[in-house]
């Protein structure tokens, strides 16, 4: 039973973002699952590494944790009430969810099992480089766009937020 | 058991991974914590991508999309975030089941 | 065909009357208003006297001819000419239609005489001449027509004028009744004729066979009674419903006859027939219509002389008739009443005669018959005449003038109707050298010596001299109880009493006298003299002789039976003289009182009239109004059904559109605004809702591609 | 082929005459009513100069006159007379003058009534002369219709019911007409127009009699083709005649018409069925008449026997005439299933002499009714006294109806009688109780209505005026000259119908 490396690795990563996963999914807790899908995402991470994507993998854990984390962390604790020791986080129909996640889940496993993928073992390493060539001459114009985007998702944001102020400008003046 | 890491491990853990996003969004009632479902399909998403992009693509399309996939969630996450702050200041909860006044 | 010669005036022995009718019908009512009645009755007599004369011209011209040639005719034209079937309107004069016709133009033109005294001051004088030549028309009609549609015309001519003559006076609604009730019975009669008429025609022409609708013999398709003399014995071999053709088409032509001549059981129209004025009885219902059966039954003598059944049958009815008739003229108060069973039972007499054969005896009575009967019907109407006129002088307008109770004694009011009618008595009582005895005795001796009916000739006898003692009481029971006695009126009408005018009295002298000679036309052989009627009759029934046979009993046979009737008379006589003579005896009264039941049941002539009104009027009465119910709820309800059905059809129909079909589109309607009610609970503006449905969807569809599909 | 347009003009007189009738001032009745009787008297005086010209021997048609309608469809206007209809034509034109002057009483819309009698009569005379079936089915068409508003409109109380009734009745029978008429069309053997054009099929009764021989076509809907269409033609017309079970709209449609309606509706209108049955049934299909025949002469006798008991049940004195003509017009029935010489002719002479005797019955209840204003036989009595030639008159009518001989009824039912015997003894013997049961209801409303007391309430009743005796009296002669010498109008339809017959003695 020659078990190798890489595969002990995969199974801890894999049980470390289901598990991270799972908490994230069930747990009453808004804070804690804020804080579980910390574990997820660096398992993710790990998951490119393993896959011989080091840029993605660090670029993910640079975006998500680094940055979509932290504003979650920041919503969750803004919207919790101060005086709440123990920020509710209320689950209903749990069965359906889950029965209905195990359906989806069942279907895209049989298909990724059963559906004959044309396997090529020996893929080329995405090398920075390689990704950085490909990023400014084939992806140029989506990689343009994806700026363009970012941006109105800033401005998008920020508006929300003065409008908030204005609106509420006389109780609160942070 | 010889576990040769393939491409099937990959995309049933994407899968799992998924489906728990998936349940997450289903049973809260908490509008972070429908994000952070979406946060975690996104995430298998990006390991299929990646998955395919290690096991079966030639050329580095799977590596961008999945960089393209990271940011536009940064952009969502930031832009959900700002939405929910906006509903909380308003009605003072973010209870998914109560804001329904689009409802006709 | 025998040749015979052409009587080129012949046609106007019948038209001249019906010339006489049309002045006095047409513009009688103007005549009458400007110039009075004498224009009206000197037209009324003088067509009937001019007819008579014509008549007896050829009369004698007649008896110049070799008997065998004693035949006339006078082809005006043919009336119906369609394919084998010719019908000339032809008259013919023969020894027996002459015979006839003397007989009706003469008592006719007397009894025209004698209604002019009688219908004196009547306000539509006009109308009863008018009738009467109407009628004498008719008559000659249906004597001198040479066929039997001509004889059906004035079959029916003589039955249209006694309905008009018996509802003369129209007011009195009863009189109306009599006039219908004698149409319809001569009506059924007539019917009878037809068919007979008819079942004869297509015997001789030997029938259709409905397959190739050809006709055997064509040219044996006639009418004429000549033409029908000659080709009859073809109907011999000849069946008709499985009865031989004679025996069923004398049969019917006998059905036709018991009406005409009131025999039973159609004579009940004739005692009704009273409520006309006298002469009209006396003419028509006593002398010449009722008589026109037994000429009919004379005229086709080779055809009722071929079938035994048919002779037995016209004999026993007419024996029947008789003495039926005369039971009831025992007890009858009105002397009219008496006077018309008389006829009848007279009749029947006559139907005897030509019943067994003996055709010429009948015809004999028939003519004696008509002397002493007319005289009999003036008599009394001259009593009457004198009666009414005595109560409305006297203004007693309850009692009945035609009632003998109310009578008696006008012996010596009235001289010479109580003579004539003496006379008449004796003469229809069959008293010796009377008419009567000879013509009476003439037929019971050939009833007892036939050989011809099935019944043996001995029980016609029998009948016939029963009748004839009954006919003897009752005859002079009248005489008695009107003539004789006292009078049983009030003095004040008794006053009033006299003799009728000379017009009534002179004609009633004739027929007296005639009712007394009459008989001298038909002498008996037994006593070796010349009997000038059965010779002068002798051609035309000698088609019949050979089909008829007579036993031969010796001569002291036939005096002694001729005795019997004498004595009969005589008999007959004695009873009603002890009885009824100045109504001395109380017996008829305790008689009554003995068995008031037997005189009821007589008195009411044996409720015949009742059970006809009850069974056979009563019955189409009832018939017609189930018909006509019939009718209007089931022919017309299955109309009305029908559209009432529609009616319903329809309004199914408007039911069936607006619920049906626009229930369909507005039911779709509200299935959509249903459902998209139902739909609206689907938007909860949960997101989560929408993901399930999402993948609900989803996975649905997966499955259908997979589990079905694969 | 003499062609003659005397037939064309006879039957259009009345129908160029409507457009002056309706000219004239509204308030000149007086004129208009002279005015339409005159156009009446142009066919009277046609129809005379017709039957005096018409040759008796010719058993062909005569007076034709025949020229394309149209060419597409094979129809034709072809009119002409033979033996058969010349009697009806004739019968036709005089009732129609007659019933004209009868018309004079009528005070409602003179001009729109004179308007639709004339329509009436040129209905009538197109179907008596019309030998083209189209032009036969338009003309009887065209005289039902003015027939329904006459009825609907000037009609007694019930008028509206009465008048539908007509109405529906007889156009269900024609709907089976025009059904039998297309049927046949399709199914003739090609001919040739009048200009000589060849068709593959046609109308032309008289083609359709001589070329056609239906009896060997495929059945149709099962049933075999002459006798279905027989049959189809014969309920047609029987409606018409009426025969018994279809009579039912007579009774109300004569009770409700005005007096100079009903004297044309059972004068003319009712010949209309017997006519056609001689004509198209018997002509065309001999075969299936003859197998018809017993069915024919039974519901003759039975319309012969129950519509006389029905009379005897009446109390009204319209209703009474009208089921009496039932009854007279059953006889044509008998005479025609016979196939006798007598019967044909008999039958035929039937709807002479009852077109002569109906209408004066029917002026007779006209008479009393425009005085007393109603027509129960039981309120009337005693009439004699107060109208002694009204009586005369109604008595010669109601001899001559119930058959007295040398009158016109007996001479028809003698024949019929004669013909009919030899073929069905047991149902002429049956028809023979009906001159019983005739004679008895004729007598018992005589006696009920003109015998016995006056009845005081109409003591003040006048005697018949000039207008109503120039209308009865030439009908009464007529019936008596007929009855007597009957011989010249048997001359004129005695060859035609031996001709028929012989077709069926064959």
């Amino acid at each position: 039973m020659n078990i190798t490396f890489p595969d002990i690795v995969f199974v801890i990563l894999a049980a470390l973002i289901l598990g991270c996963g799972a908490i994230v999914a069930y747990s009453r807790n808004i804070v804690r699952a804020g804080f579980s899908l910390l574990g997820a995402f660096a398992g993710v991470a790990g998951l490119y590494f393993l896959a011989q994507a080091n840029f993605i993998g660090a670029a993910q854990i640079l975006i998500y944790v680094g940055g979509v984390l932290v504003v979650i962390l920041f919503a969750i604790m803004l919207t919790r009430g101060i005086a709440q020791a123990h920020s509710t986080n209320p689950r209903q129909m749990v069965i359906p969810a889950t029965l209905m996640g195990l359906i989806s889940a069942a279907m895209l496993i049989t298909i990724a099992l059963y559906f004959p993928w044309r396997l090529r073992p020996d893929a080329p390493v995405a090398t920075v480089h390689s990704l950085g060539n490909a990023l400014l001459d084939t992806y140029l114009i989506p990689f343009e766009f994806l700026s363009l985007l970012l941006l109105a998702a800033m401005i998008g944001a920020v508006m929300l937020v003065r409008k908030e102020i204005k609106e509420s400008g006389k109780e609160e003046s942070r | 058991m010889t576990l040769t890491l393939g491409l099937p491990h990959f995309l049933v853990v994407a899968a799992l991974l998924f489906s728990l996003g998936l349940v997450c969004i289903l049973s809260r009632r908490n509008a972070i914590g429908l994000l952070l479902g979406i946060e975690l399909m996104l995430n298998a998403a990006n390991i299929n991508l990646i998955a395919f992009a290690r096991f079966v693509e030639s050329d580095l399309s799977g590596h961008v999309f999945a960089l393209f996939v990271m940011v536009l969630a940064a952009a969502e996450a930031a832009i959900a975030m700002a939405i929910v702050l906006a509903i909380f200041r308003s009605m003072k909860h973010i209870d998914v089941n109560l804001t329904v006044n689009l409802k006709e | 065909m025998e040749p015979f010669a052409q009587a080129h005036l012949l046609w106007l022995i019948p038209v001249l009357p019906l010339l006489g009718a049309f002045i006095n019908g047409a513009f009688g009512l103007k005549i009458h208003r400007r110039y009075g009645e004498k224009p009206i009755h000197v037209v009324a007599i003088l067509m009937p006297a001019l007819s008579f004369v014509i008549a007896a011209y050829y009369f004698l011209q007649m008896t110049a001819l070799a008997p065998e040639q004693r035949q006339m005719l006078n082809h005006l034209y043919d009336w119906i000419r369609i394919g084998d079937f010719n019908l000339p309107l032809a008259f013919w004069f023969d020894p027996l239609s002459g015979a006839m016709t003397l007989m009706i133009t003469f008592v006719g033109t007397l009894i025209h005489i004698y209604s002019v005294g009688y219908m004196h001051k009547d306000d539509s004088y006009w109308r009863f001449f008018a009738y009467m030549n109407l009628f004498m028309f008719s008559m000659l009609t249906l004597i001198l027509g040479d066929n039997f549609v001509l004889m059906f015309v004035g079959w029916e001519g003589v039955g249209l004028c006694s309905y008009l003559l018996i509802s003369f006076w129209y007011r009195d609604l009863k009189n109306a009744g009599a006039g219908m009730k004698a149409f319809i019975t001569n009506r059924v009669g007539d019917f009878g004729f037809i068919i007979g008429m008819f079942a004869l025609l297509w015997a001789l022409g030997g029938g259709w066979n409905a397959s190739g609708y050809a006709l055997q013999r064509p040219e044996n398709l006639t009418l004429v009674f000549r033409e029908i003399k000659l080709i009859a014995p073809l109907l011999l071999n000849e069946q008709i419903f499985g009865i031989a053709a004679p025996t069923f088409i004398c049969l019917l032509f006998f059905w036709g006859a018991t009406a005409k001549s009131a025999q039973i059981p159609l004579y009940v129209w004739l005692p009704d027939a009273m409520a006309g004025p006298t002469p009209v009885s006396a003419l028509i219902h006593a002398a010449t219509m009722v008589t026109a059966g037994v000429y009919m039954v004379a005229r086709l003598n080779f055809l009722f002389a071929m079938s035994p059944v048919v002779m037995t049958v016209v004999a026993g009815v007419g024996a029947l008739t008789a003495l039926f008739a005369a039971t009831i003229g025992l007890f009858q108060t009105d002397i009219k009443k008496v006077l018309a069973y008389s006829t009848v039972s007279q009749l029947g007499y006559m139907f005897m005669g030509v019943g067994i054969g003996a055709y010429w005896v009948g015809i004999f009575h028939l003519l004696t018959h008509a002397f002493f009967k007319a005289c009999l019907f003036l008599g009394s109407g001259s009593v009457i005449h004198a009666m009414h006129h005595a109560y409305h002088k006297s203004n007693n307008h309850h009692d009945d003038p035609q009632d003998m109770r109310n009578m008696g004694g006008l012996g010596q009011y009235m001289p010479t109707t109580k003579w004539t009618y003496l006379a008449a008595c004796f003469a229809i009582a069959g008293f010796p050298f009377m008419s009567g005895f000879f013509s009476k005795d003439e037929i019971l001796w050939l009833n007892f010596a036939n050989a011809n009916t099935l019944i043996p000739g001995q029980v016609f006898w029998a009948i016939g001299a029963g009748a004839a003692l009954l006919t003897a009481f009752y005859m002079f029971r009248s005489y008695f109880m009107t003539f004789t006695g006292k009078f049983r009126g009030s003095a004040d009408t008794a006053h009033h009493l006299h003799e009728s005018p000379k017009s009534i009295t002179s004609v009633l002298k004739t027929l007296g006298v005639l009712s007394i000679i009459g008989g001298v036309i038909g002498l008996p052989k037994l006593w070796h003299l010349p009997n000038f009627l059965e010779h002068w009759l002798e051609p035309v029934f000698e088609t019949a002789q050979p089909y008829l046979h007579w036993h031969h009993y010796s001569h002291g046979l036939e005096w002694g039976l001729m005795a019997l009737s004498v004595v009969i008379a005589f008999t007959g006589f004695a009873i009603a003289y002890t009885l009824y003579k100045d109504a001395r005896s109380k017996v008829p009264a305790q008689f009554i009182q003995k068995y008031p039941a037997l005189h009821r049941v007589v008195y009411n002539k044996y409720y015949v009239d009742e059970f006809y009104q009850a069974t056979f009027i009563r019955g189409t009465m009832i018939f017609s109004n189930l018909c006509d119910w019939f009718d209007r709820t089931v022919v017309d309800g299955l109309v009305n059904l029908s559209a009432f059905v529609t009616h319903q059809f329809s309004k199914l129909n408007g039911w069936h559109d607006n619920k049906v079909i626009d229930g369909a589109v507005n039911g779709l309607a509200s299935l959509t605004g249903y459902c998209g009610q139902a739909l609206r609970k689907v938007q909860t503006g949960r997101i989560q809702t929408y993901l399930y449905v999402l993948l609900g969807g989803g996975l649905v569809l997966i499955l259908i591609r997979f589990v079905i599909f694969s | 082929m003499n062609q003659s347009t005397l037939l064309t003009w006879m039957i259009f007189a009345p129908l160029i005459g409507i457009p002056f009738v309706l000219a004239m001032p509204k308030d000149k009745t007086q004129w208009v009513r002279w005015l339409a009787t005159a156009i009446t008297a142009i066919p009277l005086l046609l129809g005379l100069y017709l039957v005096m010209n018409f040759d008796p021997n010719n058993t062909s048609m005569q007076f034709e006159h025949h020229f394309v309608w149209i060419p597409s469809f094979a129809i034709e206007y072809y009119v002409g007379v033979d033996g058969l209809s010349i009697l009806m034509v004739l019968l036709t034109v005089l009732i129609a003058f007659i019933a004209s002057i009868a018309s004079w009483g009528i005070t409602k819309y003179v001009r729109g009534y004179f308007a639709l009698f004339l329509l009436l009569e040129t209905g009538m005379l197109g179907t008596f002369c019309a030998l083209d079936f189209f032009l036969f089915y338009v003309f009887w068409e065209v005289m039902l219709l003015p027939m329904y508003f006459l009825i609907g409109i000037w009609g007694g109380p019930r008028k509206e019911y009465a008048a539908i009734k007509f109405f529906l009745y007889t156009l269900f029978g024609s709907l089976l007409m025009l059904l039998a008429i297309i049927a046949m069309y399709y199914n003739s053997n090609p001919a040739t127009l009048v200009d000589g054009t060849p068709v593959n099929h046609t109308f032309n009764i008289v083609k359709l009699i001589t070329e056609n021989d239906f009896a060997a076509k495929a059945p149709l809907l099962g049933f075999e083709f002459s006798k279905l269409l027989f049959i189809a033609l014969f309920i047609g017309f029987a409606i018409k005649i009426p025969m018994v079970p279809f009579h039912t709209w007579l009774p109300d449609a004569h009770v409700e018409a005005p007096t100079p309606i009903s004297v044309i509706l059972a004068g003319v209108l009712l010949k209309m069925g017997g006519y056609g049955i001689l004509r198209i049934n018997y002509g065309i299909f001999p075969e299936a008449a003859k197998w018809a025949a017993p069915g024919v002469a039974l519901f003759g006798a039975i319309s012969i026997v129950y519509a006389a008991f029905v009379c005897l049940a009446q109390k009204d004195l319209k209703k009474m005439i009208a089921y009496s003509s039932v009854s007279h017009m059953g006889f044509v029935l008998l005479g025609i299933a016979a196939f006798t010489d007598q019967g044909m002719t008999g039958a035929v002479f039937q709807m002479w002499t009852h077109g002569l005797i109906s209408p004066m019955l029917f002026l007779i209840a006209g008479v009393i009714y425009d005085r007393a204003h109603h027509r129960e036989i039981d309120g009337f009595g005693g009439l004699a006294n107060q109208m002694p030639e009204y009586t005369g008159l109604t008595g010669l009518a109601f001899m001559a109806s119930l058959g007295l001989p040398a009158l016109a009824g007996f001479i028809s039912e003698f024949l019929v009688f004669t013909g009919a015997f030899p073929v069905y003894r047991v149902l002429t013997i049956i028809s023979g109780l009906a001159i019983i049961i005739t004679a008895a209801y004729y007598l018992y409303a005589l006696q009920r209505m003109f015998l016995g007391k006056l009845n005081e309430k109409y003591a003040g009743l006048s005697d018949l005026t000039w207008r109503e005796r120039v209308t009865l009296y030439p009908l009464a002669v007529l019936i008596v000259v007929v009855g007597i010498y009957p011989m010249p109008l048997l001359n004129l339809i005695n060859k035609t119908l031996m001709s028929i017959v012989q077709v069926f003695k064959g």
